[in-house]
């Protein structure tokens, strides 16, 4: 059965990215420089001549460019100048907003108008809510429990990442149809999904191909701001009773620390981000799209605003504290679900699922090959 | 060595060179083996190996070894003599010794290439090879060059841009010349470009700034509708008879005979895609400005013009001319894929690239978008190597048994330029390029495939022994045609492209010459190109003294390549007539008047006219008849020398005798 | 004569292939040439090759006697291990100051009888081998150089003094000082060739660090009956190799180089040592990594075909990084586009870059010529008339005006002489 | 060196024109295709020039086989081929009297680049002079019949 060649997916993935795949004459020098890039999973060229072709099912089905970590070394070295990490970066975009069913993905992503227009909506909520749902204000002392019922809150936070994961499971799920299309082959069997869970666990917590790329700082900046991150996000959805109270412990009690440790590590890590997409100096940094900035930006004022909070509540501060929280609670809300499952955030998960299901494929196809080689049953 | 049969040799004291050739030679044979073997015989006074002898270095030895030792004699094993015998009959010559007592042995093609497999049996033959030339050398006479008057006036043949090129350079040295052109004008190929890489000129306009340089050269004659149909005699002194149609009409009817003229036939300007009248012009423009009557295809049938019923008449005309040298300009046709290969002929979605520029070209001006017969066109495949790079074994030879194994070298670049105007006009075409290799070799050629690919072209590559296959679509598909093939860039995936033309890269083929190939006794190569004595020794020149070789006739070339082989055959024609002088080689035939009897056998076997005559001479009193030879007739054949009962004659240079003494040689047990 | 002064009908700078080609077109038609080298032997970068494509002819066998035609042409006048100062317009003609070196010997004099070198105790890396063998301080620059004249090396040299009294006809002169010449002609020839891309442009490929490394000009030296071993070895450890790799466009259609044309010769001349090295070596395997393969000229295909039938490997992907094992072996990762895309790292025990060509010297300052973006000599009509610069007069030939393989460069030069012939003749009618 | 000049070989003579069989042997060398080393060619500017004696003295010296290349059509002299062809004919019937093979005499057309019939000329007259054996032989038989 041959594959029809298909112009019009180039000019649809063009809309996701500052890309020129076009310029690429399939020399294979990415491929061969990528460290992180194997025979088992050849890429970038690959993904590149999916795009030039127009093989949209073949595109859906890769997930390479999830393994890719922006390392730039294609992208210096190639000899036409084709920029393939960006047009890995792209597809990673057009992937996601594939994967999203809702289809406020691809707006979010093809138009600023929608990113905007999202971030003002929950924005609105945010303060709609908080205007509605406030308790008193006392004003001669801070009292953030009081003005916000912790309880009340802790339940807004498990909503949230309640609808969050909502969200991002569908479009995990989404995902592996993808990446495991029904049809041709069977897909590979629990078991194998079982024995190399250890692999998405791993690679979650570690990201440890992202230390292949030949300059590993970044990925250094990049734990530290999923450490700061990550504990933040734990202590506020799972912690938020022992996190936000109205009791002043000292500077050194856990709870203070913890939380100033995280912040400072999401500012590092996104700060470093934002600088570096300001400066332009990496490869990765050379084309921003809006949802690349925002993302760092969202991070950023969301530690800034959380550290000021606590700055605030320590001053005894009582009505910048209250307002402060509630421009922390419309930044949360942005991150989380304006641009959570849709948009860049989701790339949290879509990573190491991705190395996870590529090691499941790898498994699988040994497993046929057994199965293939394995002498006929006598009858 | 024993001579038994050989006159005994006047007292020669020969030097011996064998050369390696930069290891060519001493890789199979034993060259210092053989200077030793060399050294042995009686008549050598020195035997020496060097790593080329044709350097500065090697020829200043056999210099100094004929001042200082006394050297009457020089044999010199080295590449062929084709190449470098000349060479060291300079040397000889400068070292003060009569040119002619020199003997070049070919030890490299006819020996080290060709026994690599057995170097015991190339050194023996080596050996064997130099004995022979050592014994042809004992023998051998001082000669002089024959000088004769060449005539300052150069024939170029083929109008097109290299023939004009070379008409013109040749001319600026001050040589006269005359151009003949088959066709009723000028411009050759050129002229049915539209526009030309690397520069985007307009290939018309370009041309024409040459053909005004030419026509009005003072030097320069042009003959159209002429083509050479005899040629006799030499370098210097060629005596060519030109035939020459005329237009049918004149400049007083011309116009009128065009307007009434109703019979119309496929126009081969436009490659067959547009008809055109019998009474034509090439295309706007062209030179001579005055129309001709195709005389191919007119049917002799009365045309009324201004209420007179005319009929066409061709008179013929020949006329002579005295050349000194030739150039062949006779240039490329593009090759016409058989019916049915790639869809061509069958399909009428096929076309090949030229076919496609001359679309191209009669467009009317501002259109919207591109249509093929009528239909819009919206995406085009381009496959390359079409008539080129056939493999053995995988692709059928042509009908004249030749596979077209060669690349043709213009197609790529001529097809990605052709593509990138295309898309300039069009941005929304989508073009798919099936290709082996791109050869977009030039300098600026590689930016052509450059902004190609910018320009969304998608390339596919195919192996050359699994070419695409162009189809017609099903019923109800969205495209006409589809071109399928394996995609080497895509791990050998199947692909199909739908398309609604395809564009043939076809390679090039030389025009037929072998008219002239059969007049002028020129060789053609394992390509039916025309072939040069050595890619880099004599790059333009033909094995036949002077005559030159100009642009496509040679091998395939782009414009910028043919024009600068046509300035270099103008080169060599102005290195051979500026003198307006040429030296020949003195292998003529020369009598023996102590033997010679008078009795014509020789006369009678002679086809060259006046090259060998009986004078009556006084011999002790007597009045006798003797053979005599013009020098300058003899072309040095040796039919006489066989013909004659009492061995009087011979060749100069190449007596029977030498070969007698050589063949002694060969026969002699030879230890090593 | 002025010795200081001298007067021909044209001046061919660089003796070089293209260089001597149009000298001696233009002298045999009774011009009066001067060809100035750089170089102290005329010859170009042609003299220093193995054999040439595609009819496997040694280049010596080609080159030599042309220098020789052009040493004992009675119409040329060598002027080597010369330089053009300055190109001043002389009415339709030129005036152009040459600075000739010192050799340190006395060029009317030597012999060429190389007892000087003989007698030199100094060794020092060999420039006609590109450093690689080793050579005297004094030499004749190398076996064939045309002229027979030796050179010395000053900034070597010891002064030791053990040539000059070696020399037979006192030729050494250690106070020997440059010279200036003053040439006036009436049309000028560019021939200035070509240089390759440095072996160190590219990062991936080892900086030109790795052992076993090495350029396509190295190789032709390493095959060369004349070269420094006479055999191909490793630099790096002397073992006769039995793996050997090319990786083209190693310095070539490479924007990153700031390369982007093609070179041209590169697939011939890999494919011709490749062909010369299983001659030579025969149990070697050879293996040519490639994105596309050219070769476009006449006989070029055939011999590609040849050398695949001979076994040459064949290998599409452009080589991406080149790095060292413990034993000094370069090894390659690729991508083999084809049948089935893989990523590959193979072991060689030598690999050969296939370098391309840029220009060895940018005219533009002294002739006031126009060049391109790269430095080749732009011609206003390149399809007609390639040889023509912007200035009128001037003539630019062979690898001077964009990347040529020696054919090429040859027709390049014979077209130069008949352009120039015909300039000649048009100032002289005019006059 | 080796070995392979201890068997005696049969010896062949080529008589090559420069315009044909000589440019073609050099062809032959510039593709670097093998043949045996058996065979001297001797540059020829037309074959017409040779006698019947010519060819009959040089069997007599041992030569076994002869190869006259010509240019055949290709001749760049008038009547040189056709000559050349009444010649060898007139050698056959001498060879055919003196008891000579006529198979040790060929006349071929060989162009600049036939480098296939040359080969071929050259294999064929060692395979029949492996057959015939060595004209010296033949010669000694002649003269015991007689």
């Amino acid at each position: 059965m041959s594959t029809r060649v298909d112009p019009s997916l180039l000019q649809e993935i063009k809309k996701y990215g500052e890309i020129h795949v076009e310029d690429c004459f399939n020399c294979g020098n990415c491929t061969a420089v990528c460290p992180l890039s194997n025979s088992n999973t050849p890429f970038p060229r690959n993904n590149i001549r999916m795009l030039q072709l127009g093989m949209k099912d073949k595109l859906l089905e890769s997930i390479d460019p999830w393994l890719c970590y922006y390392c730039g070394e294609c992208t210096i070295t190639c000899p036409r100048q084709a920029d393939p990490a960006e047009a890995q970066m792209t597809m990673r975009r057009w992937l996601t907003a594939q994967y999203d069913w809702t289809g406020l993905s691809k707006k979010l992503y093809t138009s600023t108008a929608w990113s905007i227009g999202a971030l003002i909506i929950g924005a609105l909520i945010v303060i709609l809510l908080a205007l509605g749902l406030h308790g008193p204000l006392v004003t001669n002392q801070v009292e953030l429990n009081t003005f916000a019922d912790v309880h009340m809150m802790h339940t807004a936070d498990l909503i949230l990442a309640a609808l969050l994961g909502f969200f991002l499971l569908s479009n995990l799920f989404r995902m592996y149809l993808f990446t495991f299309p029904r049809g041709a082959q069977n897909p590979p069997p629990l078991s194998i999904f079982i024995t190399e869970a250890w692999q998405l666990v791993l690679h979650m917590l570690t990201q440890k191909r992202f230390g292949e790329c030949e300059d590993n700082k970044r990925w250094i900046n990049h734990l530290i701001l999923v450490f700061g991150y990550g504990t933040m996000f734990v202590l506020i959805v799972l912690f938020l009773s022992w996190f936000q109270t109205d009791e002043l412990y000292p500077i050194y009690h856990p709870q203070r620390l913890i939380g100033y440790v995280a912040a400072l590590a999401i500012i590092y890590g996104s700060g470093d981000a934002l600088i570096g997409r300001i400066t332009k100096k990496h490869q990765m940094h050379r084309y921003s799209q809006i949802s690349d900035w925002l993302f760092p930006i969202l991070l950023i004022l969301l530690a800034i605003s959380g550290l000021m909070i606590s700055a605030f509540r320590v001053s005894g501060l009582p009505i910048l504290t209250y307002y402060t929280y509630v421009g922390h609670l419309v930044v949360m809300m942005m991150l989380y679900i304006c641009i959570g499952p849709m948009g860049k955030w989701a790339h949290l998960l879509y990573r190491p699922f991705a190395v996870y299901f590529q090691a499941v494929k790898e498994k699988a196809e040994e497993h046929n090959k057994a199965i293939a080689h394995a002498p006929a049953p006598v009858s | 060595m024993t001579e038994k049969t050989n006159p005994k040799p006047e007292e020669t004291k020969i030097g011996v060179y064998v050369c390696y050739c930069g290891g060519n030679i001493s890789d199979v044979v034993d060259v210092e083996k053989v200077a030793e073997k060399m050294r042995e015989h009686p008549n050598v006074t020195i035997a020496r190996t060097d790593m080329s002898m044709c350097s500065d270095a090697g020829q200043s030895i056999v210099e100094n070894d004929i001042k200082e030792l006394g050297l009457n004699r020089v044999v010199i094993g080295a590449c062929a003599p084709s190449l470098h015998e000349h060479t060291f009959r300079g040397t000889v010559a400068r070292g003060g010794l009569n040119p002619y007592f020199f003997h070049h042995v070919g030890l490299r093609e006819q020996d080290s290439w060709v026994h690599s497999n057995n170097p015991g049996g190339a050194t023996e033959k080596a050996i064997r090879l130099m004995y022979a030339g050592i014994a042809k050398a004992n023998l051998l006479k001082p000669l002089d060059m024959i000088k004769l008057k060449a005539e300052r006036h150069a024939l170029v043949i083929g109008g097109g841009v290299a023939g004009l090129r070379a008409a013109y350079d040749i001319a600026g040295r001050g040589i006269n010349v005359t151009l003949i052109e088959k066709t009723p004008f000028l411009g050759g190929r050129m002229a049915q470009l539209e526009t030309v890489f690397p520069t985007g000129n307009n290939a018309r306009e370009d041309l024409h700034s040459l053909i005004n340089e030419v026509r009005t050269h003072p030097l320069i004659t042009i003959h159209t509708l002429s083509e050479l149909v005899n040629i006799r005699g030499y370098i210097g002194n060629y005596d060519v008879q030109i035939r020459s149609q005329s237009r049918g009409v004149s400049g007083d009817n011309a116009e009128a005979a065009l307007a009434a003229c109703t019979q119309e036939v496929p126009d081969d300007f436009n490659y067959g895609l547009t008809k055109r009248k019998v009474v034509y012009r090439a295309y706007e423009g062209c030179f001579p400005s005055t129309p001709a009557v195709d005389w191919e295809h007119y049917d002799g049938k009365p045309i009324e013009i201004d209420g007179q019923k005319v009929i066409f008449e061709n008179k013929k005309k020949t006329f002579d001319l005295r050349i000194g040298a030739i150039v062949i300009a006779t240039g490329f046709q593009p090759y016409e894929p058989p019916r049915g290969d790639y869809g061509y002929d069958e399909l009428p979605e096929v076309v090949t690239l030229p076919q496609f520029i001359r679309h191209m070209g009669l467009r009317d001006g501002n259109v919207g978008e591109l249509t093929w017969k009528g239909h819009p066109v919206r995406d085009i495949a381009a496959i390359h190597c079409v008539g080129s790079r056939h493999l053995a074994g995988v692709h059928e030879p042509q009908p004249d048994g030749i596979l077209n194994n060669y690349c043709s070298r213009v197609c790529c670049t001529a097809t990605l330029h052709q593509v990138n105007e295309l898309l300039d006009e069009y941005p929304n075409i989508n073009v798919y390029d099936f290709y082996e290799d791109i050869r977009t070799y030039g300098l600026e050629h590689e930016s052509y495939y450059t902004e190609a690919s910018k320009k969304m072209v998608r390339f596919l590559r195919f192996h050359g022994d699994q070419r695409p296959e162009v189809v017609a679509a099903p019923e109800g598909d969205t495209h006409p045609v589809l071109v399928k093939g394996k995609d080497y860039l895509t791990n050998g995936l199947e692909v199909e492209v739908p398309v609604d033309l395809v564009i043939l890269a076809v390679g090039m083929v030389p025009r037929p010459v072998d008219d002239l190939v059969d007049m002028m006794k020129i060789p053609k190569g394992d390509d039916r190109f025309l072939l040069e004595v050595h890619p880099k020794l004599r790059p333009v020149e033909t094995p036949v003294p002077g005559i030159v070789l100009a642009g496509t006739a040679q091998s395939p070339m782009n414009i910028q390549e043919s024009c600068n082989a046509a300035s270099a055959a103008a080169a060599k024609v102005a290195v051979l007539l500026a003198a307006g002088q040429v030296e020949l080689d003195p292998y003529v035939a020369n009598v023996d008047l102590d033997k010679c009897e008078g009795t014509g056998a020789c006369i009678e076997v002679c086809e060259y006219e006046d090259a060998i005559v009986l004078e009556t001479m006084t011999v002790e009193g007597k009045e006798v008849q003797r053979a005599v030879v013009t020098p300058a007739n003899c072309s040095g054949c040796g039919n006489c020398v066989s013909a004659c009962p009492h061995h009087a004659i011979d060749v100069q240079g190449w007596e029977v005798a030498h070969y007698e003494a050589m063949v002694d040689a060969i026969t002699m047990e030879v230890e090593i | 004569m002025d010795e200081n002064k001298l007067k021909a009908d044209a001046l061919v700078v660089g003796g070089g292939i293209a260089g001597m080609q149009s000298a001696l077109d233009l002298a045999d038609q009774g011009y009066q040439v001067i060809l100035v080298e750089k170089e102290p032997s005329i010859g170009g970068k042609m003299i220093m090759l193995s054999k040439v494509f595609p009819t496997l002819d040694c280049a010596s066998c080609i080159t030599t006697p042309k220098m020789s035609a052009v040493a004992n042409n009675k119409n040329i006048r060598i002027l080597s291990y010369s330089e053009i100062q300055s190109i001043q317009k002389n009415g339709s003609g030129f005036i152009a100051n040459v600075l000739k070196k010192p050799r340190f010997v006395v060029e009317e004099t030597c012999t060429g009888c190389r007892l000087c070198e003989y007698a030199c105790p100094v060794d020092i890396p060999n420039p006609f081998d590109l450093n690689i063998g080793a050579i005297r301080a004094v030499r004749v620059p190398f076996s064939t150089a045309v002229p027979q004249i030796a050179v010395l090396d000053m900034d070597n040299c010891i002064l030791c003094g053990k040539c000059a009294r070696a020399c037979p006809v006192d030729s050494i002169d250690f106070l020997q000082t440059e010279k200036e010449v003053e040439i006036e002609v009436d049309t000028l020839i560019i021939a200035t060739g070509f240089e390759t891309t440095p072996i160190d442009a590219k990062k991936e490929y080892g900086n030109g660090k790795l052992h076993n490394v090495i350029d396509g000009l190295i190789m032709e030296r390493l095959l060369a009956p004349t070269g420094p071993y006479a055999r191909v070895i490793r630099p790096g450890d002397g073992k006769e190799p039995e793996s050997i790799a090319y990786v083209q466009c190693a310095g070539s259609r490479d924007e990153t180089l700031g390369v982007p044309y093609c070179s041209r010769i590169c697939c011939m001349y890999a494919i011709k040592q490749a062909m010369l090295i299983a001659g030579s070596l025969p149990m070697a395997d050879i293996t040519i990594y490639y994105m596309d393969i050219r070769t476009f000229g006449k006989g070029y295909e055939q011999f590609y075909q040849n050398a695949q039938a001979m076994g040459i490997e064949f290998v599409k992907g452009k080589v991406a990084k080149i790095s060292e094992d413990e034993n000094q072996n370069p090894v390659v990762r690729v991508e083999l586009i084809d049948e089935n895309s893989q990523i590959i790292e193979r072991t060689h025990d030598m690999i050969v870059l296939s370098v391309g060509m840029i220009p060895k010297y940018n005219p533009s300052q002294v002739y006031g010529v126009n060049v391109d973006e790269f430095g080749f000599v732009k011609s206003p009509t390149p399809n007609l008339s390639s040889t023509k610069t912007n200035q009128p007069g001037i003539f630019a030939t062979g690898a001077s005006t964009g990347p040529m393989d020696i054919v090429d460069s040859i027709n390049s030069a014979s077209a130069a002489a008949s352009s120039a012939a015909s300039y000649l003749e048009s100032v002289r009618n005019g006059k | 060196m080796n070995e392979t000049t201890t068997t005696k070989e049969p010896k062949i003579l080529i008589l090559a024109t420069l315009s044909g069989g000589y440019a073609g042997a050099d062809y032959v060398g510039q593709q670097h295709l093998n043949y045996s080393t058996n065979t001297s060619i001797l540059p020829v500017r037309c074959p017409s020039m040779f006698s019947t004696e010519f060819y009959i003295k040089a069997f007599e010296k041992g030569i076994d086989g002869i190869i006259v290349m010509y240019s055949g059509t290709d001749s760049p002299f008038k009547g040189g081929p056709e000559r050349t062809a009444v010649m060898v004919d007139q050698t056959y019937k001498k060879m055919g009297e003196l008891g000579i093979n006529i198979k040790r005499l060929k006349l071929a057309a060989i162009c600049t680049v036939c480098k296939k019939p040359f080969l071929k000329q050259v294999n064929e007259m060692n395979e029949t002079l492996n057959e015939i054996g060595f004209v010296q032989d033949e010669l000694a038989d002649q003269g015991k019949d007689k």
